[in-house]
């Protein structure tokens, strides 16, 4: 696709990274972050991404609703309690001591980066030359532990353990026939059961996907309908009173046929 | 026998760094003079007629080529040079290597992103390995750095790291004594 | 740059013999002129106090520790790895001291993780040992501490171990209800 204007984006580790990049950009003091203005640009760049349909990570929404709500919040009149200090609840501290903490570590890895820079040329003895199939000795082979380590250590393996897991059951097939014929049984007896219930009662998952699969089998033959007064509301399955006549036998095959277990 | 050709014999022998503790008790000899031989070695093998070198990293020496022949003994088929770390995977070392040991969430608070593929990435690499496994609900998992990462950037030990320093000027916030950097 | 530490960086860092025509090409040099500096090199290794050689072999040459060292560099082979226990083998052997004998399954229902290595390495430490099988299908082996194991801890007996002082009440092996030992 030809794009009619080009934007250079560069690209940006993470959120920090992304305000970061801004908060130095704009040549500003970390501790006193416009917000407004920092969060109208990140803003901007969140939007640019999506322009070129490039998919935004949740960890940059995340960001920007916290900025957002620190912008809220230094619109808020102050209420402020007699006691506390000036900035004491500057809802800007948190994040500008997270900025510079990464600020630290990026400025790090950068030189780690470029001292790792060619180390590779350095060439060891190649290791099939190093002494083999010996069996090591040790000088102390506890690594100098004491008898106290054990017990600290058995108890933390102890604490650490899970309880064991049970033993999963092995899936009956559960045939969407037979839910269909259950099904049946049911609505005979009540006009209307609401879904929740339908599927709270099936004992595995199994049994929910041949409960819903035998749902949707009887509302396409019109013997049951849902519905939902509002959105989000529960579902109601409902059976129709003129249909009941028209389940044949012979329909019911076609279920067992498809459904043949799950 | 020389004992200084059994110190060289085993320097050869040894792709991984060895302390000159270790020589000292193979050799039945005294640390000090251990280095004081490794140290004419080192010498010997900086003359510019010679093709490899002594190298104090890891807390131990080790014999490698002079980088300067590298390009001919990648001709030999002896490839080393490693895909270049991400740049995510540069910055998780960063905070593993100084913050060590450290677990990933704690990791993650710092970067302000998931890092389980960078840490995977540098587990792969032998640059860092599980170290223990922290206190508390669900006992995650402590990450430090390996003995690999020490050689690859060339430090004797973690305190030769140079210490942290951000570029930004504005480093002092006003008065706030909330702020806890690191654990 | 000098074509002899060249041609000794190739012979240091290749892991096979290489032939003089491989070396030539590689140096852009004639085949005489590296058979003329690699019979300079193996002269100069042959010094008594030099460690390594030259050696002709089928197929080319390559430099080797000489033999009159090889039971120092056994002997670093022996001792090159650090002493200090694993997170993972140390809870290991702490399970195997107070839960024994027991098999590896056992241990794995409690560590939640394989533990092949962990109990690999107590048995190369001389700390652990098999003690039996266990009765049941595939007859499990059964480990247990060795009389060095005690030794190093300095206890006369089992008993001698502390007892858990965690409110953990699943101290007493044989009523554990929870505990489905075995696979």
């Amino acid at each position: 696709m030809e794009s009619a204007y080009r934007v250079k984006l560069d690209v940006f580790e993470g959120p920090l990274d992304l305000l970061y990049h801004l908060v130095q950009q704009e040549e500003i003091d970390i501790w006193d972050i416009p917000i407004a203005h920092i969060t109208q640009q990140y803003l901007a760049y969140l939007d640019a991404l999506r322009e070129l349909d490039i998919e935004v990570a949740g960890e940059f929404l995340v960001m920007a609703a916290r900025l957002v709500y620190i912008k809220a919040r230094m619109l808020l009149p102050e209420e402020r309690s007699e006691d506390a200090e000036e900035d004491g609840d500057d809802p800007r501290l948190d994040l500008a001591a997270a900025l510079l903490e990464y600020a630290l570590f990026k400025e790090a890895a950068g030189e780690l980066g470029e001292r790792g820079e060619g180390r590779w040329a350095y060439l060891p003895r190649p290791e099939v030359f190093a002494p083999k199939n010996v069996k090591p000795t040790y000088d102390d082979p506890t690594g100098g532990i004491g008898v106290e380590e054990l017990a600290k250590a058995l108890a933390r393996a102890l604490a650490s353990m899970r309880p064991p897991r049970p033993i999963p059951r092995p899936y009956n097939k559960v045939s969407v026939a037979h839910k269909v014929t259950s099904l049946r049984q049911l609505f005979a007896r009540r006009r209307r059961v609401r879904f929740e219930e339908l599927i709270q009662e099936q004992r595995s998952r199994p049994e929910v996907v041949a409960t819903f699969l035998a749902l949707l089998e009887l509302v396409r033959r019109g013997y049951l309908m849902a519905r939902q007064e509002s959105v989000f509301g529960p579902i109601e399955i409902e059976r129709r009173a003129q249909a009941v006549e028209s389940l044949g036998d012979g329909e019911d095959t076609a279920v067992e046929e498809s459904g043949s277990g799950v | 026998m020389s004992k200084k050709a059994a110190l060289e014999a085993l320097l050869f022998a040894s792709p991984q760094p060895v302390t000159p503790e270790q020589l000292a008790r193979i050799l039945s000899l005294q640390t000090a003079q251990v280095r004081n031989l490794l140290i004419r070695l080192e010498e010997e093998y900086s003359d510019a007629d010679r093709g490899f070198m002594l190298e104090w990293v890891a807390g131990g020496v080790r014999l490698c080529s002079k980088p300067e022949f590298y390009a001919y003994v990648e001709e030999l088929g002896r490839t080393a040079r490693p895909g270049t770390l991400s740049q995510a995977a540069l910055e998780t070392l960063a905070i593993i290597a100084y913050r060590q040991p450290i677990t990933r969430p704690q990791i993650e608070v710092i970067r302000g992103v998931r890092v389980d593929s960078a840490v995977v990435s540098l587990i792969d690499r032998g640059l860092v390995e599980e170290k223990g496994r922290a206190d508390g609900p669900g006992r995650p998992i402590l990450y430090g750095t390996t003995d690999e990462f020490l050689i690859r950037f060339n430090l004797n030990s973690l305190e030769d790291l140079p210490p942290l320093k951000s570029s930004d000027a504005s480093e002092n916030p006003p008065e706030q004594p909330s702020l806890t950097f690191g654990s």
